[in-house]
This record gives C-alpha cells, structure tokens and sequence, in this order.
C-alpha cells in the first residue's frame, strides 16, 4: 500500500521534508490521525499552533521510521469550538479519511460531541477538555485527556492562594463549562482546607464594561480575586479593576494570560497579576524539540501556546503506544499502551526516537512529555506540574512550582 | 464516504425542516420571523430532557415539537401589533432570550455544561445502520413536513394565505381574521423548527446553549433565500447548497492548499455574505421561482 | 331593520372629520350618500366597517351594537364593504378571490382540514359552484381564471362587489362603485345591485356620480364636512339650496 | 447609594457607547427604511482600521481615527451604491438580508487578512476620580465626551442645516419630497456617509473601552436595534435616550437579576415597551388607512 502525505501536510518545511522520507514507506498501513483543532472560534488563539504541532510531532515520528513501523498521516480539520461543525468534521475524518484517532479537541463541547461517535468506531480521542463526564464516559480506556482537567486547576489555585497568604478569596467565572468547573474546583479545595470564599460571581462575556461584576465582588474586599476567564475578558476586567483603584490582587489562568495580556495592560496595571498555569518542562529536551518546531511552523515561541506542547505530546504518546503495541494492534490495543509509555516507573524518554529504541531494546519507559510529566491518573487525565507565575515590571517571570 | 454522506444528508434534512418551517412563515405569509433558533432550541432541549429522564424518544420528539408549537402563540399575540421590521428585531431578541434562560437555569438545562449523551434511536443497529435509520426517519418526517405543506397550500387555507399576503384590510374587509392565520402559520412553522430541534439533538448527541445562536436563524434565512422562499422544493433545495457551502470547504482545502485552516473559514463566511447579496440583487427569488409569485 | 348611527364624531390629524353625524338606513333599501371631496364619507365608511374607531358615537345593526367590533366580525353580523379603489387578491385568480368570500370555511380551520377532509372537499366544491354562479351573476366569466392582478378596473369594481356577495352579507357599504368605470358597465353595476336588492341585500353607496346614483337609489344622504346637511329622496335633496351651495363652495367633483 | 450611583454611571457610559450605533441604526432605519445589520460590522471594520493605524503612526489616535472614518465612510457609501440603491423598491426584508450578507463579508475580509487575534488600542489606564466612593473613570469621561459631541453634531446637522431638513423630509415622506424637488439621491449619500462616520467613531470608542476583535460590532447589534427600536423609528434623540436608559436599566437591575439575565433585560424591556407601544417610546403611530 502506498502512503501518500495529503496536501494540508505539505505546510511548513518540515512537513515537506518528512513527506520525501514517508514516500518510499513500506509494509504496513499508515496510522492515520485526524487533526481536530479550534482553528476558528473562542479556541483560535490555539487551534492553528495545536495542528501544526501535532504535524510536526508526526514528521518526527516518520522520520524516526514511523510507530511500529507505520507511518502516521495527518489530516487536519477545523472544528470551529463549536460542536455541530466539529460533528460533521468528526464525521468525515472517520467516514471519509478513515482515521484511527482524532487529536486535539479543545473545549469541552466539542470533545462531549464526537465523543460518543469515536467511541462507537473505536477510535482513540487525545483532548484538551476538563468536563467531568468525558472521563467518565470513557469505559474503554480509548479517550485520553492531556489537559490537566478543572480538578487540577481548582487545586492548584488554592495552592497558589494559600501560599501567598491570602485569606480572604473571591471568585470570578465567565460563564462557560471549563471556567466554571476550575473555579468549582478551587472553592472545593479551598473550603475543604477551612476557608472561606468571600464573593462569587458568573459574567457573561462579551460586555463593554464589567464594572459592575468587579463592583459587586470588590464590595466583599476580597484579597485576590480567583478569575477564570478568556483573553478578552480578562483584559477588560483587569484594565478596569486597575482603573477602579482595586486592592485585590488577580490570579488568572494562563491560557488568559501571556504576552498578550502584558502588551493589552502594559506594565503598571499587570504589576503583580498572578497566573497560574502548568509547567511546560522547559528545560526538558521534548519541549526544545517542540519549540523548534514550533517556531518553524508558526514563527512565534511555543511558550505562548500551552495547547500546542499538549497537542505535541498527544502524537508521540500515541506513536509509543503503537510502536510498544505492535504493527497489528488494533486501538484498543494501542490504547492500553499509553499508560504504560508515559507512567513512572520505566527508564524516562524524552522523545520518539529515543523511546523506540528503549522498547526496542526490551526496557519499560516513561515519556516526559513537552507539556509536562504526562503521568495519566485513573481517569485519563494527564497530571502535570503547576507553577505560578506573575508580571513584574513588564516581565513574565516564574515564582515557583505548586504542589 | 457513504456513512459521511448519510450524515450530510441528515444535516440537510434537519435543516430542511427548520427551512420549511420559515418558509411557512416568511414564504407563505410574509412573517419576518428572526428568532427561528428559539424554536429550534425549544425542540432540541426539550426533547433531550425528557429522553434523557428515561422515556422513549418519540414521547420526547413528539413533545419538543407541540412544546415549540405552544411557545410561538405568545409571540405570535405580539406580531399582530408590530411592523414587519420591527417583528424581525423583536424575534431575534426572543430568540436570544431563550438562549438566556438555557444558560440560568441550570436546574433545568445543566446550563453551559450542556447535556451531553442524549440518547440515540436505533441504537440496537450498528453505526452505520443506525444513521440510515436516523436519515430514513428524517426523510419520512421531511416527506410528511412536505405533504403538509401541500395540503396547506393547496387548501382554502393556504388560499387565504396568499390573500393576507397580498392585502391584510381586504382580507379583514371579507370578515376573515389575519391575525390569527398569522399566529396559526407562526406556531406551525415553529413545531416544525422544534422538530427538527429534536432530530438534531438526538443525532449530535450534546446540545449546550452555545449551539443556538442567532447563526442558526441566519442559516435557515440563507437556504430559504437561496432556496426560493414560497416553494415547497427551494427549501429542500437550499438547505443542501447551504450544507455544501458549509461542507465543500473541507474537500476544496485540499485542493487550494496555500489558504490556511483559519482563511478557509473566512472564506467560507464570506462565500455566504456574498452569496447573500448577489442573490437579494440579481436572483432574489432564489434558486426555485415560486411561479404564483411572478 | 336599520343601519342606526348616532353622534359619531371622528377627528384625524386635528381635523374633525366626522362631526357628530347620526342617521339612520333601512336595511332593505337602497342609500347614497354624496357630498364633495373631504366630507368625511371614506372615513364614515371606514368607522361603520369598524376598520376606524369612531371619537364618540355609537353604531347598531339591526338593533344590535357594533362597537367595539372589528371589522372582519362586523362582517360576520352581515355588514360587508367595498374600497373606493378596488382592492382584489392580485395573486389570486378572480374565481378564488370570490371563494376567499365565503364565510365559515372548514377548510381554513387546521383541525378541520386534516381531521375532516371529506367536509373541506364537499363545502370547497360547494363554495367554488356558489363563485361560479357569482361569476355568471356579474358577467366575469372570461376573466374567471385570470389573476385578479390582470383584470380591468371595471372588472375589480364588479370583483369587489361580487366578493362581498360572497360573504352572503345583509347590508353592503358600497364605495364609489362607479368611479373610473365606462357607462356600459355603470349600466350593469347599476343593474347587479338592483337585482342584489332584490334578493334582500341593502346597499348604502358612496358615489361623486349623482346621475347615475340617483337614478338607482331610493333616498340620498348629503354629508359636507363632517356633517349631514340633507337627506330625502334623490330628486327633492338635489334641489336643496344648502346642497347647491355645499358644492359650489368645495372642490366640484 | 454609593453603590447605585456607580451602576447608574457604569450603565450611563455602557449607553452611551451603544448610542452612538443605535443613532447610525436609526438614521438608516428612518431614512433608508430598513433596519441595517451591517453597521455592526462597519463599526468593525473602524475599529481595526483605528487600531491598526494608530500601530503604525507611533501612537496617534487621531491619525487613526481620520483613517477610520475615512474608510467606514466609503464603506458605507459603497454599501449604498452597489447594494442598497438598488433594492430601494424591494420589501424591506431584501435589504435587510442583502445587508447581513455585507456584514458577513466585512467580516470574513477582516480575519482572511488580519486573523483573529485581539488588538488594543495604545490609551493611558489611569486610576477613577473618588468621590467618596462615587468613582468615575477619566477615560470614561473622554468617551462621553466625544459620544455627547459627535451626538450633539449629528443633533445640528439634522435639525439646524438645510441637509438635514431634508434628509427628515425624505424620511418622512420620499416620493413627497422628491415631488417638492428635493434630491432624493443626494440625500441618502449624505445618510449613508454620515452613517459611516457615526460607525467609525462608535467603533473606535467600543474598541478603546474593549478589546478589538472580529466580532466586536456584530455583538453589539442586537442592544443597539434595540435601542433604536425602543427609541421609535425616525427618532434619532429616542434612539439615544433609549440606549442611556437601556445601558442604565441593565446595570441598576443586577442587584435583583443577577449578571445573566440582565443581558436579556433589554430584551424585555424592548418587548415590554412595544406590547404598550407599537411604535416605541417617541416614535410617531402610523396611521391606518
């Protein structure tokens, strides 16, 4: 059987180099995944550098000489953040093109849309999405959940208030699932520790002003205000607190956070914002490799794009999986396997080439992914190492890792 | 491919009932109905709640359908009193606050979490087979939408239709009401919306309230537009290029591969725009003429 | 057995219109009311046909009170109207404009037309042989399947009257009915309405046709603005100083 | 009562933003006699064109608001003549569908080149004025001074200048006016151009109070036909006052609604409105035949 690399593959140099390598494949069927990314909607900030990634981890893969000796072939849709398109994407990635795995769903709606579609066609699903009923609709073991979910971010929040000293917290949510449930999640973790949330409160996006939201929770004098919210918003809101003379201190997740967020606030109204967010394993050598690529592909630093290191792991993770699981293995077969290349205890990889050897070689292994350690919990949600971050004096600089 | 189609084909019909619903209303008679979605989520909520509480399915699409029936005679009270321009805005404001009330009330709808595992008919049959039952299903509702239609058109009523279309004060003046035919084809179009609501709520599997947005009117709008507004085929006929609109983008990116995934969907945003505009300007009454129009 | 009117007063645009008007007319008979231009009679038809609510004053027919009525039950007491410009279904045909007249229509009901099928079918048929005879009754047979868009201007005159026939109304208000229309046909309209009259259908018509009215009507009111300056029989009122005067003094029609 | 006071100033400036659309919304409403789904987006396309000027002319607003006025003002004015002009004597839904496509379109021309990022224009933050609790934002202040100005220019404009006169005689009646001379033709240039100009401004303002991005303007549509509807068609000064109370509404009304529903409080209030009066707060009743 001939592989071919499909059009949408050819973008980006590094691509075109993998597909001269793909073109003389061999022997086995290619392992066709399907790029499921937010390119357009709430999720665009991400989508492209997600499926670009997951591209580049692919070239990596086949010119490492594919998992297994299969070659992965990429196709790549956009599935809008929305979940009727995403549906008829799904659908065709399945129908039409035949994919094993759909990567890269980001916001929960989507992921709860197609997941009942890949489940019935066996097919594996690597998201981004928190929404507790994912992971407990995933009896197969087939769906796989590379965003530390909301339990994590709400645990990781109480860590970060705690350890700055603050006692009096108020929350604020745009109202959509992932945000909610984080700052569900951080009460939780907060209250069961014998604390007290001073103010709660859900907005809806898209105002011009949120002044009255940051009235009614500033009239509780919160220390820090736990925001869980978007770009714009957050923008919005912390240029606003700044202007209303708030006290309190922000402490913001930081896929709303970024440069973004410094080059919108400049330096007096970021001062001191607290971001809070997993930690890329920088100095590991996957995230040099991904940052690389990234930069290749899109021009910018990976950094700016925790999705994309999530994005690239969910490749490499599923090409151990397959390599350790043999050309003839079926999906749930592979599935089965990711566990097994990513948890602890086994010699540490950092990436494909170096992992295919070591199975090759007979030994158990660990991939310590880009994103993060990638240590998968019961539910198949990756756990990864938080850190909080802050803006001093125009700069973006790490304080210190959360437990 | 096949199994593809099969669900382009079910999008299709499910949008061909929500087109055919506005064509009662806007091609019939003239109602410039811009809160369709309302209707739709409607359908789509209530039939997935009351599955989704363990009864059968058809108890739940039977429900949505007369639900979004009832919900159109409050707004139709208010289209009697207001310009047609004024009903476009106050319809979509409708529309927008039912969309509210599906993130509020949370007791009810999950709020934003949505509900997701709505359960699917035919779910005994494999895949494939089942979506071939589901699109089956879908046409015999859209065969029996459409026989509906006919009766309607091709009766008394659909006579007088056309007359208030034509001039409301000599229908008042021959002693027949025009309001209430007005409320009549507003609730009628509506349960067709809800109708289709429920098929697209238990074919997707998970609805949320961003899923019924004001963009969902705009697309029945545009296939009827396009489609021909007052037949009984344009609505058939423009949900489909509506859908391949939609849809086509996906295979042309293969073809074009220079257009990014992100300019792709501009395009295909701007494909309808003026799509939009060309076919107000040099074909406004679409694809398929009504001929008692011309 | 009377259109009964009293004290209607009607003001529009700080104009009063209609100024404490009140008569009286014979549901059996025909009345025609005249007067020049701006007399208030458009707006004295639209308060009786209910499609204008009246300042003051109240309506009864035969005996029974139509205020507060609207216009389409007006035409359910019997009461049925004509526009001074014909107003005709444009899209329909001339046979199916007549069978929009028809009151109580199953067909028009949604229960009725799916639960009752059979019942819509006999009483269409029934309805469409009553147009039919209409058609005769008016000499429109040649336009019968013509859209009601493409027909003359006498023709929707006659259209006009024969709809409101349709309704098989008491008391028809008649607007202008020859207005625009070439004697041959004023000739017929004339005779249409007479033998209508015959069949016990009462007529109160508008008309700028003095001639032509007052050969036809059996007693003439004269409005002049807002208010009745004369009623009797066409001959006598036409010879009335006040009514000489109303005309010269306002625009001549 | 402090608390109040801050709503009522908050909903005040959030009004006032709206106003500026609703009144462009109400001119076309009145004059063109369609309501015009594009200036949304038209305020759109001023906002970028500010924004992205200001980026390159070392930070001057002014450059970019010229630029931007500039451009929506051709955009509409090209809206009219290739779109508008010609569905003048089709129902009024040709239009309003012809003009939801033109909106899509400017849309969709702005991500195919510029992408979906958020852009921010380059203004000073700087901490409220306290009153005692009563705060009030000084780039607020700004805001509802250039709204109060560019309302207060449209306001002479159209009752003070012969223009103006008019553009209310076309609105009023146009085969009227067209009888008694007036060219009709010059008047809805003069409409769509001003038009224009109150999108670029309403655009830039909404751009400095937000962020700028694609669907800025599309998502402040519905509050400004609201308020233009709830205001009256053919009365600019009720399309204004209704978006100040509208904003005003909202705001106070969260203690009681809560931050959800208070966006559909406008809404309601709309319907509310027309159940009692069809024609909206100031708008004249048409008269029945």
């Amino acid at each position: 059987m001939t592989v071919h690399f499909r059009s949408t593959t050819l973008l980006g140099g590094i691509a075109l180099a993998a597909s001269l390598i793909a073109a003389p494949a061999i022997g086995q069927e290619a392992y066709r995944i399907g790029a499921l990314n937010p390119v357009t909607g709430a999720g665009n900030t991400y989508g492209s550098g997600m499926q670009k990634s997951i591209i580049a981890a692919a070239a990596e893969v086949n010119a490492a000489g594919g998992a297994a000796g299969r070659k992965l072939e990429v196709l790549a849709e956009d599935g809008q953040t929305s979940a009727e398109p995403a549906v008829l994407a799904a659908k065709k990635l399945i129908e039409v093109n035949k994919v094993n795995a759909i990567l890269g769903t980001w916001s929960s709606s989507v992921s709860l849309a197609i997941q009942p579609m890949t489940l019935a066609s066996n097919i594996i699903l690597m998201h981004t999405s928190s929404a507790p009923t994912l992971f407990t609709q995933n009896q197969r073991n087939l769906d796989w959940g590379f965003q530390s979910g909301s339990k994590y971010n709400g645990r990781a929040m109480a860590a970060a208030v705690k350890k700055e000293g603050f006692t009096k917290p108020a929350i604020m949510s745009f109202n959509n699932d992932a945000a909610i449930n984080n700052v569900g999640f951080f009460r939780k973790a907060w209250e069961a520790a014998g604390g007290k949330i001073v103010a709660a409160l859900t907005y809806e996006p898209k105002r011009t002003s949120y002044r009255s939201e940051l009235q009614k929770v500033l009239a509780a004098k919160p220390d820090v205000i736990a925001l869980s919210g978007y770009l714009p918003d957050t923008t919005i809101i912390l240029r606003e607190a700044y202007e209303l003379g708030a006290t309190a201190k922000f402490i913001i997740p930081d896929w709303a956070a970024g440069p973004a967020l410094l080059k919108a606030l400049g330096p007096d109204v970021s001062q001191g914002v607290l971001v809070y967010g997993t930690v890329p394993n920088i100095a590991g050598a996957a995230f040099k490799t991904y940052s690389a690529a990234y930069k290749k592909a899109l021009n910018t630093s990976g950094e700016e794009n925790v999705f994309g290191a999530q994005a690239y792991d969910m490749v490499i993770s599923l090409a151990l999986a397959i390599e350790k699981a043999g050309a003839s293995a079926d999906n749930v077969a592979i599935a089965k396997e990711i566990r097994a290349v990513s948890n602890p205890d086994g010699e540490k990889v950092t990436s494909f080439a170096e992992g295919k050897a070591a199975l090759k070689a007979g030994k158990k292994i660990n991939y310590e992914g880009a994103s993060g350690p990638l240590d998968f919990d019961e539910d198949g949600n990756a756990v990864a190492d938080f850190a909080l971050f802050t803006y001093d004096k125009g700069q973006y600089v790490k304080r210190y890792l959360l437990q | 491919m096949l199994p593809y189609l099969v669900t382009i084909a079910i999008m299709i019909g499910i949008y061909g009932l929500l087109t055919l619903g506005l064509n009662l209303q806007y091609g019939y008679t003239g109602l410039i109905n811009f809160g369709h979605v309302a209707f739709f989520a409607i359908g789509a909520y209530t039939s997935a709640l009351i599955s989704l509480a363990g009864y059968p399915i058809a108890l739940g699409m039977a429900a949505g359908t007369v639900l979004a029936f009832l919900a159109a005679y409050p707004l139709g009270l208010l289209c009697l009193r207001l310009r047609a321009d004024y009903l476009a805005i106050v319809t979509l404001s409708f529309s927008e606050i039912i969309r509210t009330v599906l993130i509020s009330e949370e007791w009810l709808t999950e709020g934003t979490q949505g509900l997701p595992g709505i359960p699917k008919p035919f779910s005994s049959l494999s895949q494939g087979n089942a979506d071939l039952a589901y699109l089956a299903l879908v046409a015999t509702a859209m065969l029996v939408a459409i026989l509906l239609m006919w009766r309607l058109s091709h009766s008394p009523f659909g006579r007088l239709i056309r007359a208030v279309r034509d001039d409301e004060d000599a229908v008042r003046a021959v002693g027949k009401d025009p309001a209430q035919l007005k409320i009549k084809t507003l609730m009628l179009g509506a349960a067709l919306a809800g109708l289709a609501g429920a098929f697209y709520a238990h074919y997707v599997g998970y609805i949320s309230p961003d899923q019924f947005l004001p963009l969902v009117t705009f697309y029945a709008w545009i296939a009827l537009i396009m489609g021909g507004a007052g037949t009984i085929t344009g609505a058939i006929v423009g949900s489909s290029l509506l859908l391949f609109i939609l849809e086509g983008s996906r295979f042309l990116r293969d073809v074009v591969p220079f257009v990014s995934e992100v300019q792709m969907a501009s395009l295909r945003l701007a494909v309808i725009g003026l799509g939009l505009v060309l076919f107000m300007l040099y074909r406004p009454q679409g694809l398929i003429p009504d001929r008692s129009q011309s | 057995m009377t259109l009964e009117l009293r004290n209607i007063s009607k003001r529009l645009g700080g104009m009063l219109v209609l100024d404490g008007l009140s008569f009286s007319a014979g549901l059996d008979e025909l009345t025609g009311i005249i007067g020049p231009n701006g007399a208030g009679k458009s707006t004295l038809f639209a308060v009786i046909s209910g499609f204008q609510g009246g300042d003051t004053g109240s309506t009864r027919f035969d005996g029974e009170t139509l205020d507060g009525l609207r216009p389409e039950q007006r035409v359910g007491k019997g009461l049925a109207r004509t526009f001074q410009v014909p107003r005709p279904f444009t899209h329909l045909t001339v046979r199916e404009n007549l069978a929009v007249g028809a009151q109580d229509q199953a067909g028009e009901k949604l229960v009725d037309l799916f639960v009752r099928p059979w019942r819509v079918r006999a009483q269409d048929k029934a309805i469409f042989e009553r147009a039919d005879a209409t058609i005769d009754f008016l000499g429109l047979g040649p336009v019968a399947h013509k859209p009601a868009g493409q027909i003359s201007g006498g023709q929707r005159k006659l259209l006009e009257l024969g709809r409101a026939l349709m309704s098989e109304p008491r008391y028809i208000l008649l607007d202008e009915p020859f207005a625009g229309v070439n004697p041959v046909l004023i000739e017929q309209i004339s005779e249409r309405i007479v033998e209508a009259k015959a069949r016990g259908v009462g007529f109160l018509i508008v008309e700028h046709d003095l001639s032509a009215l007052s050969r036809l009507v059996s007693r003439l009111l004269v409005m002049d603005r807002g208010r009745l300056i004369a009623d009797g029989a066409p001959g006598q009122v036409l010879d009335d100083r006040t009514v000489q005067e109303a005309y010269m003094g306002g625009v001549v029609s | 009562m402090t608390e109040y006071i801050n709503l009522v100033i908050a909903g005040t400036v959030q009004g006032l933003v709206i106003a500026l659309a609703a009144l462009a919304i109400s001119l076309s409403f009145a004059v063109a006699r369609f309501p015009n789904a594009a200036t949304g987006d038209t305020m759109t396309v001023g906002a970028y064109v500010a924004v992205l000027v200001q980026a390159a002319t070392a930070g001057s607003l002014l450059a970019g608001s010229i630029a931007a006025i500039i451009v929506t003002t051709l955009v509409s004015v090209a809206c009219y003549f290739l779109v508008f002009k010609k569905l003048e004597r089709r129902p009024l839904v040709a239009s309003l569908i012809a003009s939801i496509g033109i909106a899509f379109f400017l849309r969709s021309m702005l991500t195919f080149f510029l992408g979906f990022e958020q852009h921010v224009f380059q203004i000073p933050i700087s901490r409220a004025l306290n009153f005692s609790g009563i705060r009030i934002i000084p780039i607020d202040l700004w805001l509802s001074g250039i709204a109060i100005l560019v309302l207060a220019a449209t306001f002479v404009l159209l009752f003070l200048t012969p223009l103006g006169r008019r553009m209310r005689a076309v609105a009023a009646d146009m085969d009227l006016a067209r009888a008694s001379g007036i060219r009709s033709g010059r008047v809805m240039i003069a409409l769509w151009a001003i038009s224009g100009v109150l999108s670029a401004v309403a655009g830039i303002m909404v751009g400095i109070k937000t962020v700028v991005t694609p669907d800025l303007g599309w998502d402040l549509l519905l509050p400004a036909f609201a308020a233009a509807i709830l205001g009256g068609i053919g009365s600019p000064g009720g399309a204004v006052l209704a978006a100040i109370l509208l904003g005003v509404a909202q705001e106070v009304s969260t203690p009681f609604v809560g931050f959800t529903y208070k966006i559909a409080l406008s809404f309601v209030a709309l319907i509310a409105v027309l159940i009692v009066r069809p024609a909206g707060l100031f708008g004249q009743p048409e008269r029945v035949r």
